[in-house]
């Protein structure tokens, strides 16, 4: 997940080293969002068992795939939607 | 906004905002996601998106969308009418 | 929206910039708390259309109004109340 | 707390804490006005809060700034007594 | 509560004032946590009164006392646990 | 990852990671002390734990370890094959 390119010429050492922490920030916040959403449509509240079920254990596995599937669908539609609406977006 | 800075400091200025709204998009996008993926997602029996799932999820894009420009235009214009009554209340 | 005075006597310009970058920090955190709980009042889970209905449009406007209306009057509760407990205020 | 640290550096630890306070507190607020207006605002027939729900945001006001006092009592016990009980068992 | 220890040697003055400036960090944040989860546990949600009821006082105290108890509980478990797993942890 | 980064940069990253590592460390336990905070404590009558209370929080422990084992494990495969899709569309 490539979202800050280094495309500019001669970055500082400082730059660079921010470029890489900061993608890894980006894929660990991805990952504790997929953790927090995953863990709320999957795991059973109520806490009768300390292990994951084989139901869990399999929910936990599909949630997974399909939360990497909608970001990379919803991030290609946004691309799509904001060059159609004229590269200004709907950010304002 | 008159923000009593030299044009040095305005360049400055400058580039710290363009990180910051790279941020900030980066959390609207992450937002949108948590958002639509929690509403239109809930069948588990697969692995795959299901066509009515990617249907929600893209209508769900669409809409919040719409939602952030809309509510982004109602912010400037509120934010512009506080700042002014601000300013009133002062003189 | 003013929170941060430049009062004091000659800001550096590191003080200046960071001033004026905190100012637009608290309004975009606001404009994306506003976007949550405007979206969860107004916009039907359902998805079942991809446009803002009437209806949505219009709970959106009067959402935005009144969350700038309880920002206002709830800031200046906040100070009415911190000055009557004599400044010390409630964050101990 | 013994911090071990010098005059000098407690001058400028000083002031970045109260950079932290005004942060703190604005967090305070923002969660008060997204708590009490997600609890007290549901009407969205008109643009003008009605006087239910300015009421219901005054009382979610007094009421949340009775709790922050209250927790913040609490905490402030239960940090020291567990500060206190961890030191003993270093000894 | 002491996460981050001060153990090397010589720590430069910004090193050390980081570190307690992190464990002030952390105290709040777990403050600001307990201050959400408890609010929501206790707190009647319709305010129709605007003062606490003695009810809600004694489950605040309450649950200010649980939460300080379960942080303190989960924190030893999760220690026995990762040692029991060989170290590496659950953060893979 | 193919960073271009010197061998002192990387130096200079290794430490920015670690204080990362530790901060997403904190994270996780916050978000877990939350977590099985709000599904198991709901009796205030007392103002210590009841072993109902404690043997939930204790399985809820251990199921979120589990949990954020499998889910990194799951995330790691995924974003690898992302990455790989990414760089064979690039080419």
């Amino acid at each position: 997940m490539s979202f800050f390119g280094m495309g500019r010429a001669q970055p500082t050492s400082a730059e660079k080293i921010a470029a890489v922490e900061n993608e890894l920030k980006v894929v660990a916040e991805m990952h504790s969002r997929m953790v927090k959403i995953c863990t709320l449509k999957c795991i059973d509240k109520t806490y009768r068992e300390g292990e994951l079920s084989k139901g869990e254990s399999v929910c936990l596995d599909r949630c997974a795939a399909k939360f990497f599937e909608a970001h990379t669908s919803i991030s290609e539609q946004l691309q799509k939607e904001t060059a159609n609406r004229g590269g200004g977006g709907f950010m304002g | 906004m008159d923000t009593g800075l030299t044009q040095a400091e305005n360049r400055q200025l400058e580039a710290r905002l363009q990180k910051r709204q790279v941020k900030e998009f980066m959390n609207v996008f992450a937002n949108l996601v948590d958002n639509c993926f929690t509403a239109c997602v809930d069948d588990f029996t697969s692995k795959a998106m299901s066509s009515r799932e990617n249907g929600c999820i893209s209508r769900c894009v669409l809409k919040s969308m719409s939602t952030q420009t809309r509510l982004g235009e109602r912010f400037g214009e509120l934010n512009a009418a506080m700042a002014q009554d601000m300013q009133n209340r002062q003189n």
